[in-house]
C-alpha cells in the first residue's frame, strides 16, 4: 500500500509517528472537524470519556460540545437523528459502541439510511457515517464480538468498508465522512492497537478499492479487517513450504472490487476468503459466488471460505478455537485437489 | 448544550433539587375552543387558548374544504384503481389543516402516509403528492423545494428525524421548526419514545402532533396504551403536552402554534394529542366493518371539524355565499386538477431504478442496468414496437 | 412432492377442498391451538381484522382473547414479550405484517432469540414462531415487499423456512410451532392465493428438507417461496427448447439441505438459484457458494444467480422490472458456455 | 384482556371519559423511610409507607452485608485478572437486595449485567453467577432453577422478556410476578418504552425497578432525561410510579413489596426508580476519573445505604455485636468460596461450542465439529498430551 501526501484540506504535514489505528481514526476526525464545520460528533461516551475505544479522545475538549456530544443512550435515536441532521446538511459521524449494540437501530439503517437517495430519486441524500467498532478477539463477554458486516453488506444502498491498518483507517475515515453518500464504516476492535508509522495526513487507495497487500502465484486470499493479518502470517508460513500466497485487503466490503479481486484470481487461479464471523449466509459467501461467477474458467479448485463457525460468537475463554487463524486457512488449501 | 437545572450537579447537592422541566398533567377533558354545535367555549376548558381571528378562521375553513374534497376525489380514484392505495385522512381535516398550517415557510414536516393533504396545504402539487401511491416511484415531491420530508411508512421513524433537523437548524442558528404528525398506533413504537426523549434532552425545537384517530388499522387506542391522554406521555420528558379536541380546528391550530413559537423561541419540544376520527377505511384494501360499528362511524361524522367551524363561521357572519362559492370552485379546482394528472399515465424509464442507489455508479449497477436496457430493447423489437422502453407503458 | 397423512394430534381428515396458502395456514394456526392450549397468537391486526392478509381470519372468535389478542404496535415488544412467553414455557406465534416491519424486532431476533438456547446451554429454550409475510410481486408501495431472508439465515441460532404452496404451508407450520427452537417463518405473500386441492391435516416432506419438485438432467433450478413457480415456468418453456430442467424447492433456508441439492446438481452439473432479494450478499450467495464448495468438480459452470437487482425494492409500476421471471432465467443459463 | 375503561366504547360516548388509569405524580422528593443519619422518616416524605420490622431490616442487613463483601471480592480478583470483566454494584446495595428481597421463591427475575449481587441474594452459588463474567460461558446457572433469567447486556431488551413472562403467567392463572431493573441510561431505549406500554396495556404483573445510579458508563442522567425524575415516565403508561431514596433500603423494599403485592393481586405493573450512586467505575476497564469527580463520589460514599441502615439498627439496639460477628462470618464465607471458585481453572470443552445452538443437531455444525475435534487432537499430538481436549485449559 502506497501512503502519498493528501488531497484533504488538512493541517500541513508532520513528521512520521507511531500511530495506532484508534489514533488515526482520532486524527481522521479531528481533522474532518477542522475542516469541515458541518461535520458532528455524537453516540454513547464519545465526549468526556473518548469513547469506550478511545477513538474520540481530547475532540470534545477541543472541539465543545455543540461539535461533538454524549446523546441519550438509544441507538434508533442515535441513527435516527443523524438522518435528520443529514437531511439539513450536517456531515454527522455516530458512533455505535459495539456491532451488537448497533441492532436497535436496524430499521433506520436498512429502511431510510440505505433507501434515502433512491426513494427521493437523488433529491434528498444522507451524508453520514455510522462507525462499528466490529468483530471479536478481544476477549469479550457475549454480544461484544458479534460481526455484523454481512447485515449491512445485504442492504442495497449502504456503503461498508473496513481499514485494516492505520493508514487506511485515517485515509478511508476521511473518504467516508467527505461522502455524499451514507458510509457503514466497520473498524476491527481487535486492531485499534495495532501500530504504524504515519505523517499525517495520509490519503490510501480509494475507499472503494481493494489493495494487494502481497504478491503471490498460487493462491490468492481475500481479507478484511482483522484477518488480513491472519492471511499475512498464512502466507508467510506458506512461503517457507514453498507456495506463493497474493494477499488482497478488501477495504471495501460494498461495492465489492471485481477488478483487483478478479484479476488475483485469474492469476492464481485459486481463492480463499477470510473472516470472524460465521459461514453460513456470511459476507463471504457473496465474495466466494462472484469470484466464481465472474472467474470459473480460471478456476483450478473452488473457493474456500475460511471463517468462524456456525454459531453464535463464543465466550472470551473459548473465542480462540472459533477464531480463523492461519493454520486453519493453511488446513483449508491442503482440502482442495492440488494436482488438478 | 444545556444541562436541565433539575440535575444539574446532582452528584454535590442533596436529592432536592430545582428543575427547569414541565411536569403538568394535560387536561384530561380535550381543550377546545369551538365546541360540536360551533359555538366559542371560554374559560378552563379552553386552557388558556384564544380562538383566532376570523380572517384566520376563514383561511382554515378554505384549507379544510379544499382538502376535504381533494381526499374525497383521490379515494374515489382509488376505487376506480388509479392508484394503488390511499390512506384517507377524511374526518381528521382539523388536525391536519391546524397543525400544518402553523408552521411557516422555513420550517419543515415530516409526515407519514396519511398526511397527503396536509401536503397539499402545504402547497406542494397534488400529482407529485400521489406519485408515490399511484405506485411511479416511492416518492414524488421536492423534499427541500417544500420542506417537506417524503412520507413515512416505517412507523414513528420520521420523528426522530425531524428531532435531528430541529437539532442540526439550532445548531446553525436557524430559527426553524421541525414539525412532526404520528397516529396513535405509532405512538407504541420505541422510535416514538426515542424521539420525544432526544428531542426533550436536547431541547429541540420540534413539535409532535400525535393525531389519535381512535384506531391503528383494526386496533383500537385502547390496545395501544393504558394512560389517561397521550398526551400524558409529555410528563415523562420533561415537556409540555396538550389534549387537544382533534375534531376543532381552531384549537389544533392555537395550541400548535404556541407550541411552534416556543419551540422557536428556544423553549423546546411539544407533545400535541388531537383527538380525532378516522371516517374512511384505513387503506383501501381494509375493511372496517370487521372491528367498528356503523353506529360509531355515524357518531363521528356528526362531529364533523368542517361543519363545526362552518356553523360559527355562518353565525358570525363571515362565511358569505361569495365566499362559500369562492371556495367551492377553488376545492373543485384542485379535484379537476388532481384527476387529470392521475388519469394521464406518466411515462416511467425503468432504467432510473438504477440512477439513484448511489451518488456514483457502481460497476455491478452499470452491468445490471445494461442487462435491463437490453431486454427492453428486445422486448420492443418484438412488440414491433419504436419506442426503447416500451415495457415502461402499461 | 408427497401429501401422506399426518402425525400431528388434529382433527380427522376430511375430503380434499381447494385451499389457498392464506387458509391452509389459517388451519395450521387453528389446528395447532386446538390441539395444544400453549399456544398463542398475537401481533397487530391479527384479532378481529384477521391479519392484513386474512391468515388469522376467524380465531379470535374461536378461541378467544386470551389465545389470540391484538397487540400494541410494536415489533419489538412483540418479539420481545413472545421471548418471555417462551420462557415461561408458551408456545407463541407472533407475526409481523411486512418484512420491513420485523425491522425494529432485529435485536431481539438476533441477540436473544438466536442465542438464548446457547447462551443457556440448552437450559433456556424458546420454542416460538415469528411469521413473516415476505417478499413483494403485490404492487405494495414501498417498505412493504423487502427480502428480509438474508438477514435471518446470516444468524446462528435461527431456523428459517419458506414454504411455496398451500400443502407445505400447513405442514410446515404445525411443524415449526411444534419445534422446541425458535422459526422465523416466512410466507410469500404473491402466494398466499395460490390454491391447491387439500386434505387436512397434511404432512409434507420435514421442514429441514428440500424437495424435487420436478425431475430433470441438464439443470438444476433451486428456488424457494415465490421462485419455485419461476422455476417451474422456466423448465416447462425450456422443455419445449429441449432442456430438460430439474426444480428443487429448498423450503429449508436455514439449515440447507446439502444432500437432496448436493445430488440432484452432482446429476445435472449445472445450477442456479432464483430469488426476489438483491443478489449482492443476498441468500443465494450462500447457496452459490456452498454448492461450489461441495461439487465444484462435478459442476460444468459456475452456480448462477438469478435475482432482484442491486437496488431497493421498486414501486409498484416498476417492480416488473425487478423481479426474476422465467426469461430471465433461461437468458441467464444462456450465459454459460454450453461446449464445456 | 381488560379494556381499560378510560377508552371503553370511546366512538359512542362525549369526549368526557372516566378511567382507571393510574396518573398521580411521582414525589419529586424521594420516598424514604430512613434518612441518612439513620433515623426513621414518617409523614409525607415516606409517600404513605411503613418502616418494615425489625427482624425484616435484619435480614436486609446481612444481606447487603454480604452482597457488599462479594462484590468487593469479585473487584479484587478482576483486578488479579481472574474475572474477563465485572460491572460492581457497590454503593447499590438498598436498591439490589432491597428490591430482590420484595419477591418470593416462586418469582421470576430479569437482571443486567450489573446486578450479580441480586442473584447471590436469590441464592445462586457465586461461581454459577460468575461463570460468565470470567469468560467460561455466556451464562453459567440454572435459570428454571432459580428463576432468573440471564443477566442480559443489551440495555432494555430484558424487561420486555419480564413482560411476556409475567403476561404468560397471568394466562395460566398463576400467581406469578416478574420484577426487571433496568439502568438510568436503559430507560433511553425504545425497548424499555415497548416494555412499560405493553405491561401496561396488558395489566401484567411486572415490577420495572430502574436503578438511577446516574450514569450510563460516562453519561450522567441529565443527559438521558429532561423529566424531574425518571419514575414521572410512569404517567404515560397509566401506571404508578415511585421515586425512592435508592439508598434507603427500606424504602426500597417498602415499596417494591407494595408493587409486588398489587402485582400479584391483579392491579398491573408498576414503575420504581431508585435513585443511588455507583461508586466503582462502570466495568474495570473504565476510568471513571473521565467524566466525574472524586468529590463527587465522596458525597456519595457518605450516604452509604449499608451504614445508614446500621446506624438505625444500633440505634433500636437491634444490631448486636454478636449478630454482626454471625453476619461477618457469612459475607467471609462467601468471599472465601467465592476466591476458591474463581481461583480454580474451569475444565472447558470447545466442542461444547456446537452442542446448544440448535434442538436438533446440523449437518454443517457435525462438520464443523469434528474438524475442531481433529484440530485438537492433532494439537495434543503435538504437544505430547494425553488429554484430547488440551486446547481447552489455559
Ligand atoms: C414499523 C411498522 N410496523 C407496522 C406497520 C404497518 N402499518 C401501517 S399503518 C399501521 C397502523 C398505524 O396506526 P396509527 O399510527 O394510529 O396511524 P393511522 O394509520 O391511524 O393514521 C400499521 C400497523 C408499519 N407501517 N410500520
Ligand atoms: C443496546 C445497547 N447499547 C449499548 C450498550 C453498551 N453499554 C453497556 S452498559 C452501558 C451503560 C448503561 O447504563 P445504565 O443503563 O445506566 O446502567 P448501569 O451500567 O449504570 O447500571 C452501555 C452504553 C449495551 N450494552 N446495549
Ligand atoms: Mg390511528
Ligand atoms: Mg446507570
Amino acid at each position: 500500500m502506497t501512503a502519498t501526501t493528501t488531497e484533504h484540506e488538512t493541517p500541513a504535514a508532520s513528521a512520521p509517528t507511531q500511530l495506532t489505528m484508534a489514533g488515526a481514526l482520532n486524527a481522521a476526525l479531528r481533522d474532518a472537524m477542522a475542516a469541515d464545520d458541518r461535520v458532528v460528533v455524537y453516540g454513547e461516551d464519545v465526549g468526556p470519556l473518548g469513547g469506550v475505544f478511545r477513538v474520540t479522545d481530547g475532540l470534545q475538549a477541543r472541539f465543545g460540545e455543540d461539535r461533538i456530544w454524549d446523546s441519550p443512550l438509544a441507538e434508533s435515536g442515535i441513527v435516527g437523528t443523524a438522518i435528520g441532521m443529514a437531511m439539513y446538511g450536517m456531515r454527522p459521524v455516530v458512533e455505535m459502541q459495539f456491532d451488537a449494540f448497533s441492532y436497535p437501530a436496524f430499521e433506520q439503517m436498512v429502511s431510510h439510511v440505505a433507501k434515502m437517495r433512491n426513494r427521493t430519486k437523488g433529491r434528498m441524500t444522507l451524508p453520514m457515517v455510522v462507525r462499528i467498532p466490529c468483530a471479536g478477539a478481544i476477549g469479550g463477554v457475549e454480544h461484544h464480538s458479534d460481526s455484523s458486516e454481512a447485515y449491512w453488506t445485504a442492504t442495497p444502498g449502504l456503503t461498508v468498508v473496513m481499514p485494516s491498518n492505520p493508514a487506511d483507517a485515517y485515509s478511508m475515515l476521511r473518504e467516508a465522512i467527505d461522502s455524499d453518500d451514507p458510509v457503514v464504516f466497520m473498524e476491527p476492535k481487535s486492531r485499534y492497537w495495532s501500530k504504524a508509522p504515519l505523517t499525517l495526513p495520509v490519503t490510501t487507495a480509494p475507499m472503494d478499492r481493494a489493495v494487494v497487500e502481497r504478491e503471490g502465484t498460487d493462491v490468492t486470499l481475500l481479507g478484511y479487517g482483522p484477518t488480513v493479518r491472519t492471511a499475512l502470517e498464512a502466507a508467510d508460513a506458506a512461503e517457507a513450504e514453498g507456495l506463493s500466497i497474493e494477499v488482497v485487503d478488501l477495504r471495501s466490503l460494498s461495492p465489492f472490487d471485481d477488478e483487483t479481486v478478479g484479476a488475483s484470481v485469474r492469476k492464481t487461479s485459486r481463492a480463499a476468503v477470510i473472516h470472524e464471523a460465521a459461514q453460513f449466509g456470511g459476507y463471504g459467501a457473496e465474495v466466494a459466488a462472484r469470484v466464481t461467477e465472474r472467474n470459473f474458467h480460471h478456476l483450478a479448485a473452488p473457493v474456500l471460505r475460511v471463517t468462524g463457525f456456525d454459531i453464535p460468537y463464543p465466550s472470551p475463554k473459548l473465542e480462540e478455537h472459533y477464531l480463523p487463524t492461519a493454520d486453519r486457512v493453511l488446513a483449508a488449501l491442503d482440502t482442495w485437489e492440488w494436482d488438478d | 448544550m444545556r444541562t436541565p437545572a433539575r440535575w444539574r450537579n446532582i452528584g454535590r447537592m442533596s436529592l432536592d433539587v430545582e428543575h427547569d422541566s414541565v411536569r403538568t398533567l394535560p387536561s384530561e377533558k380535550p381543550i377546545r375552543l369551538l365546541d360540536n354545535a360551533g359555538h366559542a367555549v371560554r374559560g378552563a376548558a379552553a386552557g388558556g387558548f384564544e380562538l383566532p381571528e376570523l380572517d384566520t378562521l376563514l383561511e382554515l375553513y378554505r384549507r379544510m374544504v379544499v382538502a376535504r374534497r381533494f381526499d374525497v376525489q383521490v379515494t374515489a380514484l382509488t376505487k376506480q384503481g388509479r392508484l394503488a392505495t390511499y390512506p384517507s385522512a377524511y374526518g381528521q381535516e382539523a388536525c391536519e389543516i391546524g397543525a400544518i398550517s402553523a408552521i411557516e415557510a422555513q420550517d419543515w414536516f415530516f409526515p407519514t402516509y396519511r398526511d397527503s393533504i396536509a401536503l397539499l396545504t402545504r402547497g406542494i402539487d397534488p400529482g407529485d403528492i400521489l406519485q408515490s401511491f399511484r405506485g411511479d416511484w416511492h416518492n414524488g415531491y421536492d423534499q427541500h423545494a417544500h420542506r417537506c420530508a417524503s412520507q413515512t411508512t416505517p412507523l414513528a421513524t420520521q420523528a426522530l428525524h425531524a428531532v435531528g433537523l430541529a437539532h442540526a437548524a439550532r445548531l446553525r442558528q436557524d430559527p426553524i421548526v421541525a414539525m412532526t404528525y404520528l397516529g396513535d398506533g405509532a405512538t407504541s413504537e420505541g422510535d416514538a419514545h426515542e424521539a420525544f426523549n432526544f428531542a426533550a434532552v436536547w431541547q429541540t425545537p420540534t413539535v409532535f402532533l400525535v393525531q389519535n384517530n381512535q384506531f391503528a388499522i383494526s386496533v383500537p387506542v385502547s390496545r395501544q396504551t393504558h394512560a389517561v391522554t397521550l398526551a400524558d406521555k409529555a410528563i415523562g420528558y420533561g415537556m409540555p403536552g396538550f389534549h387537544v379536541d382533534g375534531n376543532d380546528v381552531a384549537a389544533m391550530y392555537a395550541v400548535t402554534r404556541a407550541a411552534v413559537g416556543r419551540a422557536r423561541s428556544g423553549g423546546g419540544p411539544t407533545l400535541i394529542e388531537g383527538l380525532t376520527y378516522r371516517i374512511e377505511s384505513h387503506t383501501n384494501s381494509d375493511d372496517p366493518t370487521r372491528y367498528r360499528s356503523a353506529r360509531d362511524v355515524e357518531h363521528w361524522k356528526r362531529r364533523d371539524p368542517i361543519e363545526r367551524l362552518e356553523k360559527y363561521l355562518v353565525s358570525e357572519g363571515a362565511l358569505t355565499e361569495s365566499l362559500r362559492a369562492e371556495m367551492t370552485d377553488a376545492a373543485e379546482a384542485v379535484a379537476a386538477h388532481t384527476r387529470d394528472v392521475m388519469t394521464t399515465e406518466a411515462e416511467l424509464d425503468p432504467l432510473e431504478l438504477f440512477d439513484h442507489v448511489y451518488a456514483r455508479p457502481r460497476a455491478t449497477l452499470l452491468e445490471q442496468r445494461a442487462r435491463l436496457e437490453a431486454e427492453l430493447a428486445e422486448a420492443a423489437t418484438h412488440a414491433g414496437a419504436a419506442a426503447p422502453h416500451a415495457g415502461a407503458a402499461r
